[in-house]
């Protein structure tokens, strides 16, 4: 078997192929962050409990309406991304004229609410949710054993990573959005609501947010606290990309979580803060990060 | 003629600093207005406060009829309002075409895609690149030209023709020109003295963030004198 | 450490000097080619239309922002690669084209903020603040120079836009600096400040080099001896004011009067 | 012959919000109630009254609360004390102001080793029963290969080094461990590792959470399909139950107590479910366990003074339906049979909460450290 | 930037100068006495607290960083103190100083990397920085994992006053705690907390004057490191241990939490905001309501409606400028 630094070759490719599934979660996760961050200038605190709404609007569909993993992977998003659209309505966007840092401290606040309710509502250690049947099981990819469920994380996270990106560089709106975040007084003054752009943003972001959760569903335990562990690593895959641009976000996600998954293998005590090292590199080299523009 | 746009006792802050201090003027439908003054006298904030751009701001603002002054941002250019920024505001994520795709129409009766094409047949050639890989010039007609789309009614302009080579500020006035005879209200601040004296028909001259004078086209060789004092030229 | 060592030769006649200078946005070109010398004992002004990258140079300057290429001299040493707070220490301050003052501080306090670094009382946190009571004459003298007495104990955001730019005219002559870069001194002043601050940036001038942006052309006649055209991002002339407005180009560009 | 002060008080301290609120929580406090239902709701003609406290894993919040109860609100007995860091610190004030704690809600041998406090008693389990329990009983059961995948800090070591000593010791071998960070979210990586070392077991020497989601990913990768065992060192019926039949199925853990053992167990399960809704796991029953002894020995002390009833405490054998045939160790160890238990296939359910085989009972004196080695200075 | 840096100046008029002496009184006599009424330790962890919350406003509050780490100084500093004094035997005068002095390099470290980015950039940077040590605190040997390093001896000050003693103890916790309000009160009142005021009012302008900015706020950030230290260190030696739930980011939280509820850029608003938290904590211990949600219930309601926090409000208010305070923004 062919070897490289004493860890077999198949191995290797196995554990890159998970990197690049965990990666798939920072991509979504960061994404939107990074678009949420663009436009309104607010650290999304709250992403990490929106993430953990997703999987858990999944989980009562399914426990109380009966409704499965298919429509939920829709239904979570737009309810989550309702609910982001009142909280932006409502309050976050009093705090735009002020120091971004009363955003982040609000959805501070919020993330700490929402998981706190979970957790009284629903307990810690988590709910079950079940891998729908069209994926379960697995491949046996000769070096691996590949979950079917998880190839699919990989191609629909891609798939949705790009779709935003088309929809953000490609499209009318997504024109109005770029616009807003260079000058949103002038594209205003042209017209567009904005103040309307900006809750769609806010509800896009937490919508992908609560995607990626409906998606983490089935692989991890559906548990109030499921955010909050997230959400850390996350901002320093965005601290590490830059905000400056969408792409920059999605790529980041990806190649930070295959950078995890390979310090998994061969030094697996430092795994959870190898994240934060690359950033520590990143900030003395780049201060604006890899893809962000100059502050 | 019948006043499109009126403004009386118009007063505009910048945080503590006081910029317009009781701006008084009129507008009527189909005339070429300019405003004159020398650098930092108030003119960009007097188009910027009609606009409601700067919106801590006092007086009277009316556009064909209705009272502006409590309309929100996003709405003026539904009433009829276009506003090409002194900045020129191309948007540089965005191409040309995207650019000029940008603004909503708003009403009926504006330029054609194809039509503004051939008013600017430079676009048409760059609609692919990016916004601000414009020349000067060009980025100027493109700020003009996203506007002519949209159907508005009156065109304010700030500073179209600076930094702009002598050929390019002579298309632009016949570009300004044109939209006159189709019937385009327009407020132009200008610096380019000739340019302004070339297309418009009355003039209003600034100071001190208030309008000290105001004369039609005709009057202007009597008050070149004034306005070497004012204009500090 | 540098400035000792100039200061024993003989003073330069040019005090600062660019050459090459050039600034790229992303793709954009803000600042091209540009070659300056600011001569000691005199007051020069870089003028040009809006957007011509007069601020860039200055911002260039001063380091506020790196050049893409090209190379800058301070008095014989090369600074381009010098951080702003250094090349400030060296000798070369600026003044801000919106007005730098620190807003909640008094007028005294705006002053002697500027004293305490050349006075070594910048650091030393277990001292009482009344230990720059010290600083209060030389601040006071300062506030007088330039007419600002009366406003002493007045917060400085309370001060109306001419005044608050003759207080940082103030702070900035607190550091005894070299060469002085003023942006826009007189922008948003009214006449009579006007007027006070041409003298004293006439005064100033004396022995130290000044560099200034600015758009009022009586004051560039009056107390500007070189005179520097800028246009998009490239020099356009160059030479004496009288000169300069002659030039048919600049006249175009910039000063748009080409009727009379 | 009375109580000192007119009254019995014993408060339940606990995590009430936080990660270990499943684990015994406010069902804890209800299970504690109905221990003093039981005795008569009065002892020695006082009443009885049960106080709560929410310590939200926080020593400082634990030790301000306990110190509180302690001095000024005549609360004789503090109990469960949810993990080892409040543990640890609050029987520390409780050694130091004399009076009783008793833990069923921490896992570190500590509390009765160095730092055990003749006031100090350890109830449910504890990490060398767990040990013991999947480590030496699972080897007998077949399972004589191990593969650990093991929390990075002390807790994992303790578990996974205790755990090995039993495995190896019932003659069977340790093929590998691989160390996995607090709270990771995901496991796969591990357990590719843990699967290629074809090891017969896979050890999980982890809590809560990190638990659930590792069971829940080794199912995924069709671990247990795959012939490997899945052991779980910390686990208990309310985790198995948050995590589902379908994932959780195979499982071997360790536990004081299962509710389906017999008659008894499920008279008292089906009373608790009554009022909290959950079948009661080992903390649950270990705290109305703990409730009901120390109400009995203030009964025989006929006081609540400290010292008395301690010493109660120490001489009276246990016998309810938590600890049948248990005794208590100078060094304040509970000592009971614990079970081995198997999670059942879904197939194999026959009702809500039926989940569990029994594979093994393990006497209380093999799964508990012998007081005399304990470290404990109390013990001559 | 300006927002989140209001200050508070008192005005030096005669009258709002006794009235702020008598405040000022009327406070250490409440202080003083306040063991005789309530219970000392939780008194004393309210000072901790307090102390914690008025060195992590020093950084907020001055220099306008907000700093989302500052459990790693102030969890830090207790283990560093509750190790040396449990295993070296270290009396707890030395204990304390080793805690300041570590977390003083800690905040060294950290602000090295955080200051070259600026305001959310600066907090994410913070967190998760912080978020390292406390997986350094989690694995490292020498902090017992999640037991903690528990017993702590409380020792002898100084070899002859015992600490075992509640009122000792507390006595000794009110000096540290009155000490470091003072450091920070000079700190803030000298030549170099102009110079801190004058980078938060106007950066580019100081930087212009020939100040290194970022040697000024990593001073600043080194001080509020130190003295967030010292409050863990006491801390440590209160309480007997020192434990993750110290260094973990909620504890992070917590103190903007307590600084944002007492007002942002006041002196002593940070000292009645964990006042409001610790009572919080411990009364929703024993309550039905889960403390996370109010707690963040809390956080919103300040960012939405009371931003300036009790004392700025206070100060804001009528009554407040009657007496003499002035509440600048
Ligand atoms: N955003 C702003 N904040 C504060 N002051 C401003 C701002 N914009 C402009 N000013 C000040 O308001 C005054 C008027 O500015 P305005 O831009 O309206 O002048 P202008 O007449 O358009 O000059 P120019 O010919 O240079 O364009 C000037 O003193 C300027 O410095
Ligand atoms: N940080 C920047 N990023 C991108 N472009 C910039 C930046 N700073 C300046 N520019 C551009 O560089 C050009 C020159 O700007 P600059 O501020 O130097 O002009 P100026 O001559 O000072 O004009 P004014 O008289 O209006 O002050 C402008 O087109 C401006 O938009
Ligand atoms: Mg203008
Ligand atoms: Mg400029």
């Amino acid at each position: 078997m062919t070897m490289i630094f004493g860890i077999p070759l198949q191995a290797l490719f196995g554990q890159l192929l998970i990197g690049l599934i965990n990666g798939s979660f920072y991509a979504l996760l960061s994404l939107g962050l990074a678009i949420i961050f663009g436009l309104l200038r607010v650290i999304n605190f709250a992403h990490g409990a929106q993430y953990m709404l997703g999987a858990f609007v999944a989980y009562l569909l399914l426990t109380y309406a009966g409704i499965g993993y298919w429509p939920s992977l829709i239904l979570a998003p737009v309810i989550v991304g309702l609910a982001g659209a009142i909280i932006e309505r409502l309050f976050l966007r009093r705090l735009y004229d002020l120091d971004p840092l009363y955003g982040l401290l609000f959805t501070f606040g919020l993330a700490l609410a929402v998981e706190g309710t979970f957790r009284y509502l629903y307990g810690s250690s988590g709910q079950p949710y079940a891998t729908p049947a069209a994926l379960a099981g697995g491949a046996n990819l000769g070096f691996m054993f590949l979950p079917i469920y998880r190839g699919w994380v990989v191609v629909v996270s891609l798939v949705v990573c790009l779709g935003t990106w088309l929809l953000i560089e490609k499209t009318k709106l997504g024109a109005y959005l770029r616009a807003a975040t260079e000058n949103a007084v002038l594209v205003q003054v042209f017209g567009v609501n904005v103040p309307v752009l900006l809750t769609l943003t806010y509800a896009l972001g937490a919508g992908l947010a609560a995607f990626a959760g409906v998606l983490a569903a089935p692989i991890y335990q559906v548990s109030p606290l499921m955010g909050s562990n997230m959400i850390i690593v996350v901002f320093a895959v965005v601290v590490v990309g830059g905000m400056g641009s969408i792409m920059g976000a999605i790529i980041t996600g990806y190649v930070l979580g295959i950078a995890e998954g390979l310090t998994k293998v061969f030094y697996p005590e430092a795994s959870n803060i190898v994240i934060f090292v690359i950033m520590a590199i990143v900030l003395l080299i780049r201060p604006a990060g890899l893809f962000g523009r100059d502050a | 003629m019948a006043t499109l746009l009126e403004v009386q006792g118009l007063n505009a802050w910048y945080g503590e600093s006081h910029v317009l201090h009781g701006v008084d003027m009129r507008v009527a439908e189909g005339e070429t207005i300019t405003i004159l003054g020398r650098n930092g006298v108030g003119k960009t904030t007097t188009l910027r406060t009609i606009t409601g751009i700067v919106r801590s701001r006092k007086g009277k603002i009316s556009f064909d009829g209705s009272d502006m002054m409590q309309v929100p941002l996003h709405k003026t250019a539904h009433r009829g309002i276009g506003f090409v920024p002194e900045e020129r505001g191309i948007f540089s994520t965005l191409t040309v075409s995207e650019n000029l795709l940008l603004p909503p129409v708003v009403a009926g009766g504006g330029m054609t895609l194809d039509e503004i094409y051939e008013l600017f047949p430079n676009l048409y050639e760059r609609r692919a690149s990016p916004g601000t890989k414009l020349s000067g010039g060009e980025q100027q007609m493109l700020a003009i030209a996203r506007i002519l789309r949209t159907g508005v009614r009156l065109l304010i302009l700030d500073e179209p023709t600076e930094g702009l080579a002598p050929v390019i500020v002579q298309r632009i006035g016949e570009v300004l020109k044109t939209l006159k005879e189709r019937g385009m209200t327009i407020l132009l601040v200008e610096q380019n003295f000739r340019f302004a004296s070339r297309i418009a028909d009355r003039f209003y001259l600034m100071d001190h963030g208030q309008m000290v004078s105001e004369f039609p086209v005709g009057e202007l060789p009597q008050r070149m004198d004034t306005l070497h004092k004012v204009l500090g030229v | 450490m540098a400035v000792s060592a100039i200061e024993t030769q003989e003073k330069p006649r040019v005090v600062l000097s660019a050459r090459g200078l050039r600034r790229d946005f992303g793709g954009f070109t803000a600042v091209k080619d540009v070659d300056l010398d600011v001569h000691d004992a005199s007051v020069h002004a870089l003028i040009g239309p809006n957007g011509a990258g007069k601020t860039t140079v200055f911002n260039l300057l001063t380091k506020f922002l790196q050049p893409t290429s090209g190379t800058i001299t301070l008095m014989g040493v090369d600074i381009t690669k010098t951080p702003p707070d250094k090349v400030a220490r060296m000798g070369l301050v600026r003044s801000f084209q919106i007005s730098a003052v620190f807003p909640h501080l008094t007028v005294l306090d705006n002053v002697r903020v500027a004293l305490q670094r050349p006075n070594n009382l910048s650091t030393q946190f277990w001292r009482p603040l009344s230990a720059l009571d010290r600083l209060n004459e030389r601040a006071e003298q300062l506030l007088a120079s330039v007419g600002l007495s009366k406003e002493r104990d007045h917060i400085a955001a309370d001060l109306s836009y001419g005044r608050k730019r003759v207080l940082e005219i103030a702070t900035t002559l607190a550091l005894d600096p070299k060469v002085l870069l003023l942006d826009e001194p007189m922008a948003g002043m009214g006449q009579e400040d006007v007027g006070v601050v041409s003298s004293i940036i006439r005064e100033v001038a004396r022995d130290r080099a000044v560099l200034m942006v600015e758009h009022n052309l009586s004051v560039v006649a009056n107390i500007c001896q070189h005179v520097t055209v800028l246009q998009r991002g490239e020099i356009l002339a160059e030479g004496d004011y009288a000169t300069v407005s002659q030039d048919e180009r600049v006249r175009v560009a910039y000063m748009g009067t080409e009727e009379h | 012959q009375s109580a000192t002060d007119g009254k019995v008080k014993i408060g339940i301290l606990n995590d009430q919000s936080g990660v270990y609120a499943d684990f015994g929580g406010k069902s804890s406090v209800e299970a504690a109630k109905m221990a003093v239902e039981d005795f008569g709701g009065k002892v020695l003609d006082v009443p009885v009254e049960i106080v709560d406290a929410d310590h939200q894993n926080k020593p400082d919040i634990a030790s301000n609360i306990a110190r509180q109860w302690y001095d000024t609100e005549q609360v004789d007995a503090i109990m469960e004390l949810t993990t080892s860091s409040v543990a640890l610190a609050v029987q520390a004030i409780g050694k130091e102001k004399k009076k009783i704690d008793i833990v069923t809600g921490a896992a570190t041998t500590d509390l009765t080793g160095k730092a055990c406090s003749p006031y100090g008693f350890h109830w449910a389990y504890d990490t060398h029963a767990l040990a013991v329990g999947t480590g030496g009983a699972l080897v007998k059961q077949g399972g004589d290969s191990w593969f650990f995948l093991t929390a990075d800090y002390a807790f994992g070591y303790s578990l996974e080094q205790q755990t090995s000593d039993y495995v190896k010791a019932s003659g069977g071998k340790v093929v590998g461990a691989v160390r996995h960070p607090l709270s990771s979210q995901d496991f796969s990586s591990f357990l590719l590792q843990a699967q290629s070392s074809g090891a017969k077991v896979i050890g999980l020497a982890n809590a809560g959470l990190d638990t659930s989601n590792a069971i829940k990913q080794a199912a995924e990768f069709g671990i247990t399909q795959g012939g490997q065992h899945l052991a779980a060192l910390l686990f208990t019926l309310a985790e198995v139950h948050g995590l589902g039949l379908e994932a959780a199925q195979g499982l071997t853990l360790t536990e004081g107590f299962y509710w389906n053992r017999d008659d008894e167990s499920r008279a008292f399960a089906k009373k608790f479910f009554a009022r909290t809704g959950k079948m009661p796991n080992m903390v649950h029953t270990g705290t109305y366990s703990a409730v009901t002894q120390y109400l009995k020995a203030v009964q025989k002390a006929g006081t609540d003074e400290t010292e008395a009833v301690a010493k109660q405490l120490h001489e009276m054998p246990v016998d309810d339906v938590f600890g049948r045939g248990g005794t208590v160790g100078a060094n304040g160890r509970m000592i009971h049979d614990m079970y081995l238990l198997q999670v059942k296939k879904p197939s194999e359910s026959k009702e809500p909460w039926d989940y569990f085989n029994v594979l093994a009972t393990i006497p209380g004196k093999e799964a508990y450290i012998d007081p005399a080695k304990s470290g404990c200075d109390l013990v001559k | 930037m300006a927002d989140i840096t209001e200050t508070i100046q008192t005005e030096k008029s005669r009258t709002a100068l006794s009235v702020q002496a008598g405040f000022l009184l009327a406070g250490l006599l409440l202080l003083l006495l306040a063991p005789f009424f309530f219970y000392p330790i939780f008194l004393m962890k309210l000072l901790c607290f307090a102390l914690f919350a008025c060195a992590f406003n020093l950084l907020l509050g001055y220099t306008g960083l907000l700093s989302f780490g500052h459990a790693t100084f102030f969890g830090g500093a207790a283990y560093f103190t509750a190790y040396t004094v449990k295993e070296w035997g270290l009396p707890p005068e030395l204990g304390i100083l080793i805690g300041v002095a570590g977390a003083a390099f800690l905040g060294l470290v950290m602000g090295f990397f955080a200051i070259r980015r600026q305001g959310i950039y600066f907090a994410m940077i913070t967190l998760a920085l912080s978020q390292m040590f406390f997986f350094f605190c989690l694995q490292a040997e020498f902090t017992e994992g999640e037991d903690g390093i528990q017993s702590v001896p409380r020792g002898h000050l100084f070899g002859f006053i015992d600490l075992n003693s509640s009122t000792n103890m507390y006595y000794f916790v009110l000096a540290v705690f009155l000490v470091g309000i003072l450091v920070i009160w000079r700190f803030i009142n000298s030549p170099f907390g102009m110079i801190l005021k004058s980078i938060r009012e106007n950066e580019q302008r100081a930087i212009s004057l020939g100040y290194s900015v970022a040697r000024y706020k990593l001073g600043a950030f080194v001080m509020s490191a130190a003295l967030a230290g010292l409050a863990g260190a006491v801390k440590s030696i209160v309480f007997q241990f020192a434990t993750l739930t110290d260094v973990a980011w909620q504890m992070s939280g917590e103190v903007i939490l307590m600084t944002l509820l007492g007002g942002i850029g006041t002196l002593i608003g940070p000292l009645f905001g964990a006042g409001l938290v610790v009572v919080l904590e411990n009364y929703l211990a024993t309550s039905e309501f889960p403390v996370t949600i109010i707690t963040g219930i809390v956080f919103m309601v300040c960012v939405l409606i009371f931003r300036r926090g009790i004392i700025g409000e206070f100060y804001a208010s009528r009554l407040g400028r009657k007496l003499g305070f002035v509440y600048r923004r």
